[in-house]
């Protein structure tokens, strides 16, 4: 073993120990606070590791919705949860302290790691060798459109499963808005230092999310890690005291919130009808039409995301 | 390795020592606005020696821009993050250390 | 037109039909009731041409994007989803019609379009031949059954919702660490291509079971069943009669096609162990149901006892057995939503659904009555319904291939299901000592649960044509009974 | 990468702790947590042995696999999020009742 593959690998054992030790802390946290802090970190420590599995455009997403957005949905969850929340101390410990409740969680601790020790040696039994569909998506990436084998498996070759994601996306934000939404939060003063930073960071994160937009089809990126960064922007300029007028709550949200879910969704039909394959590129405008999908795409998961984060319910005159 | 490695690896090391100060400075200090002190100061420092240590290895000059990027908007969001965080500190009415 | 007609792939229709009904519905909820209503007739239409094609020229796979399976994901369409996929549009269609007049305006605009995210998200789920995506039409199924679950509102339903949702989720993720597994075992995601390539080594046999935990929690099976009751019983009607009828059997379908498809051979210690475990659901879900006050609480105690003897087909393991099992799901499916939406029609009309204080039901909702004592005959299994053809496919193999104690399982449960059956009708209709307030049901919301009620038993007047079509493409497996 | 799929081991360890937190703490908000430690666990797992070929290009399909179930994750957390406050509204706590039938 050379020097450098020594060094990596106690790199990488360094950051597995790491994500077990974050992981274990942060649920077991005695405050929720910290436990949320130390999940952020986790998510941060996660994207190393996919650094370190040669998947970029992984840790590209999870560091923008893993650690970013989660992040800051987990705190703003936390601090809205305010005053309902109970006493300290029953908040925070396991269920009970009696001998029964004790027993239980040994024994759900020595059953599952029992499952642990399985799962381990069966990972290892795996065959060393084997390499997935990675030569099949090489042989076909030509003819799909782009050159970043990822962005072909989500757009393409697997269309549908991220036809089906973005729904979930649609629908995740209906279920909050059909909760009835949350209490919008007290407008607090303006912050010069939020202000600015804001004013400064919001152009550079449009210019990012563009950028992974555009990058996605060749490289790294792609339209979830842009309409994360845009959702992000959202997220960040609702911190900083930003509302959104009225007359904008209302159908044009609702349109930018479906344009990339309708998108495609006029793409299937139209394949339906022509009696094509479901969601079937012609081969030549396969490119073309990606990036118009993946730019409608960005536009509503970006806005879904920050509507997640907002989650104060439609405002127009149907929701109240 | 030739010397731009060595000056590299010099530089690297010693942005290593500024964060690991600067992580001392978080676990052993005693309250919230010492520790953001210690966390923000030395972090700064310490990224921008391991920038200027990436930057002698860079490729090209468009590489050493998107480092000197990543480092100004790291100094813009550390340094804003801070305040925000010895603001709302402040306003909860955490005391500062004295003794 | 008719060109048209021949060349468009219905199947996908199924799919993306609701799918934009929905979003239709968000984008303008001052049309969604209208816009439910018509993309329900687009839904019965497609799987109506579907049908008549699945007939006329037998089962097919369709190439998403025409890649095909392993790179793309492919859609499968024969007996098996073409009888899962009817029974849902049939269900469906009553739902619909029910919740035209069910909800007030301000719950009705948010309930349609999630109402046809889920019945989208299970077509796409009976369709599917390709277990990642099945996973994303699990997540999506889950998700639009927990946010129509919360719609009630009420503190029971929230935290019934909660709970829910943590299941699962757990489902879903133990399922896809599964199919980490297999994929990885294995080199593909398709069921066909699986097919080919599995053996029975320790790795398919760990990843199988992660897959089985998941979607057993998800389908309720005893002892994963203690997040069902509260979230069926909390529930709005319609939704009650969707989750019952049609959601947990979504992840039982996975199972069955799972199953048949890839899953190498029969292990009868693990086989008799799910017997046991749907054996103990049939006792459990019996006894708890007739303890049950509450007649909402009650129906759900009956589905989990239902789950039950779905598992059975396990260790009968011969092909009756499995056509026994599938025709109990669609029976099942249809005579449960008939209860629920019954139940339904109680609590409106009577603001309450304590069984105790059920008097004069019989009197103020004759139909309602009738749809649910109906619906009972097929959850009994009485002739002629569907209820019935299912447990003497199941009673038969049983007796046939020696395992008599399936058999008394079997009609054991049949007489729970009696049992509670009879005291709901029994205080429905028992004199009121005092006249009670009520509320007046709409014409719409009794004839859709007795239709479905009448739905149930004539199926089992149908049953050669239901259980020729069930099995296009796909013999089921296991020894034909002689 | 390494021949053993160090960050696979990771994963399915990561899936146990958050399994265990799951059944053991009676908080939503941790139980969500928990969801998505297991959640990472199962992507790592995912992930890493499409990773195991020496001087390969990494398989792509389930890196896009768990791009769509990071965003599945997110959009999960937060519907549950907003649930749990509204059962937090509603009930005072946080917190699921416990078992009282089965």
């Amino acid at each position: 073993m050379d020097r450098l593959t020594l060094v990596l690998w106690i790199f990488d054992s360094v950051t597995g120990l790491g994500l077990l030790l974050l992981a274990g802390w942060a649920l077991a946290s005695p405050q929720l606070f910290r436990g949320i802090i130390l999940f952020v970190a986790f998510s941060l420590m996660m994207s190393i590791a996919w650094v370190r599995i040669d998947a970029p455009d992984v840790a590209l997403a999870e560091i923008a919705i893993g650690a970013g957005l989660t992040g800051a949905l987990l705190l703003a969850a936390l601090s809205r949860l305010g005053d309902s929340e109970p006493t300290q101390e029953s908040m925070n410990r396991p269920i009970e302290r009696s001998y029964r409740a004790r027993t239980f969680r040994s024994l759900t601790a020595s059953l599952l790691a029992a499952v642990a020790v399985a799962l381990v040696f069966l990972i290892l039994a795996l065959p060393g060798d084997s390499e997935g569909l990675g030569a099949e998506v090489a042989a076909s990436l030509d003819a799909s459109g782009v050159s970043s084998p990822v962005t072909a498996v989500l757009l393409n070759f697997r269309g549908y499963d991220t036809l089906l994601e973005l729904l979930v996306l649609l629908l995740a934000l209906l279920g909050v808005w059909s909760l009835g939404g949350l209490p919008a939060q007290p407008v607090s003063p303006a912050v010069l230092v939020l202000d600015t930073l804001a004013r400064i960071l919001i152009p550079v994160l449009l210019l990012s999310s563009a950028y992974l937009l555009w990058a996605g089809t060749h490289a790294p990126g792609g339209a979830f890690q842009a309409g994360a960064v845009l959702g992000a922007a959202g997220v960040l300029l609702s911190l900083a005291g930003w509302q959104v007028r009225q007359r904008y709550t209302g159908v044009t949200l609702r349109l930018l919130l479906i344009a990339g879910p309708s998108l495609f969704l006029a793409f299937a039909l139209y394949t339906i009808v022509a009696g094509q394959s479901l969601l079937e590129y012609p081969p030549q405008r396969a490119g073309v039409m990606i990036v118009l999908l993946e730019v409608a795409a960005t536009l509503s998961i970006g806005t879904t995301l920050a509507a997640l984060f907002v989650a104060e319910g439609p405002r127009n005159k149907e929701g109240q | 390795m030739i010397l731009s490695d060595y000056v590299a690896a010099v530089l690297l090391l010693v942005g290593v020592f500024f964060f690991l100060a600067g992580t001392v400075g978080l676990v052993r200090f005693p309250d919230v606005y010492t520790r953001l002190h210690a966390l923000t100061k030395s972090d700064n420092v310490g990224l921008g020696f391991v920038v200027m240590g990436l930057a002698v290895e860079a490729e090209s000059w468009f590489v050493v821009g998107k480092l000197l990027l990543i480092w100004m908007l790291v100094l813009l969001a550390g340094a804003s993050v801070a305040h925000l965080i010895a603001r709302g500190a402040t306003q909860r009415g955490v005391r500062m250390w004295t003794d | 037109m008719e060109a048209l007609a021949a060349t468009v792939s219905w199947d996908a229709c199924l799919i993306v039909l609701p799918l934009l009904g929905a979003i239709a519905c968000f984008a303008w909820p001052n049309a969604a009731k209208k816009l439910a209503l018509g993309t329900a007739l687009a839904v019965l239409v497609s799987i109506a041409s579907l049908t008549i094609r699945v007939t006329a020229a037998g089962a097919f796979r369709h190439a998403v994007g025409a890649w095909g399976a392993p790179l793309g994901i492919e859609l499968l369409v024969d007996g098996l989803s073409l009888v899962m996929l009817s029974a849902t549009a049939i269900v469906g269609l009553a739902i619909t019609i029910y919740s035209a007049g069910y909800f007030k305006a301000d719950v009705s605009s948010r309930f349609w379009p999630l109402w046809l995210f889920l019945w989208a998200s299970l077509n796409a789920l009976f369709l599917s031949s390709d277990i990642f995506n099945l996973y994303v039409a699990l997540e999506l199924t889950g998700l639009a059954a927990v946010t129509l679950t919360a719609l009630a509102g009420s503190a029971d339903a929230l935290t019934a919702a909660a709970r829910y949702l943590l299941v699962s989720l757990l489902g879903s993720l133990t399922y896809l660490l599964g199919v980490a597994l297999v994929y990885h075992g294995f080199g593909s995601v398709d069921m066909a291509v699986l097919a080919g390539r599995v053996e029975s080594t320790p790795v398919f046999w760990a990843a199988f079971s992660l897959m089985f935990v998941g979607l057993a929690l998800k389908t309720a099976l005893f002892p994963f069943h203690f997040w069902l009751p509260p979230a069926h019983a909390s529930a709005p009607a319609p939704v009650s009669a969707a989750l019952s009828g049609l959601v947990i059997k979504a992840s039982f379908y996975i199972l069955m096609r799972l199953w048949f498809e890839i899953v190498p051979a029969d292990y009868s210690t693990f086989t008799n162990f799910l017997g046991v475990l749907g054996a103990a659901a049939v006792v459990w879900g019996g006894l708890q149901a007739l303890r049950a006050k509450r007649l909402k609480l009650l129906i759900a105690y009956s589905t989990i006892m239902q789950v039950g003897y779905l598992f059975l087909a396990f260790p009968l393991a011969v092909a009756a057995a499995w056509r026994g099992a599938l025709y109990l799901i669609l029976s099942h499916a249809l005579a449960k939503s008939a209860m629920f939406l019954a139940a339904g029609n109680i609590l409106y009309c009577a603001g309450h659904d304590r069984i105790e204080s059920l008097d004069r039901i019989a009197q103020r909702l004759p139909m309602s009555l009738a749809a649910f004592a109906v619906a009972g005959v097929s959850i009994m299994g009485l002739p002629p319904s569907g209820g019935f053809i299912a447990k003497w496919l199941m009673v038969e193999a049983a007796l046939k291939s020696g395992q008599w104690w399936w058999a008394v399982t079997l009609v054991l449960g049949s007489l729970f299901a009696a049992a509670y059956v009879f005291k709901v009708v029994g205080y429905a209709f028992t004199q009121a000592e005092a006249p009670h307030t009520s509320i007046d049901v709409p014409a719409a919301m009794e004839w859709a649960a007795l239709a479905l009620a009448v739905a149930a038993v004539l199926m089992g007047l149908i049953a050669p044509w239901i259980l020729a079509s069930m099995e296009i493409g796909r013999a089921f497996p296991g020894a034909a009974i002689p | 990468m390494s021949s053993v799929p160090l960050f696979a081991l990771v994963g399915a360890g990561l899936f146990c702790i958050g399994l265990y937190a799951l059944i053991v703490y009676a908080h939503l908000l941790r139980k969500i947590l928990a969801i998505n430690v297991m959640g990472s666990g199962v992507f790592l797992v995912l992930a890493t042995l499409a990773d195991r070929t020496v001087n390969a290009a990494p398989d792509p399909v389930p890196h896009a696999m768990i791009i769509t179930g990071i965003v599945v994750a997110v959009a999960t957390t937060a519907f549950a999020l907003v649930l749990m406050l509204k059962v937090a509204e509603k009930t005072g706590r946080a917190e699921l009742p416990d078992e009282r039938t089965g």
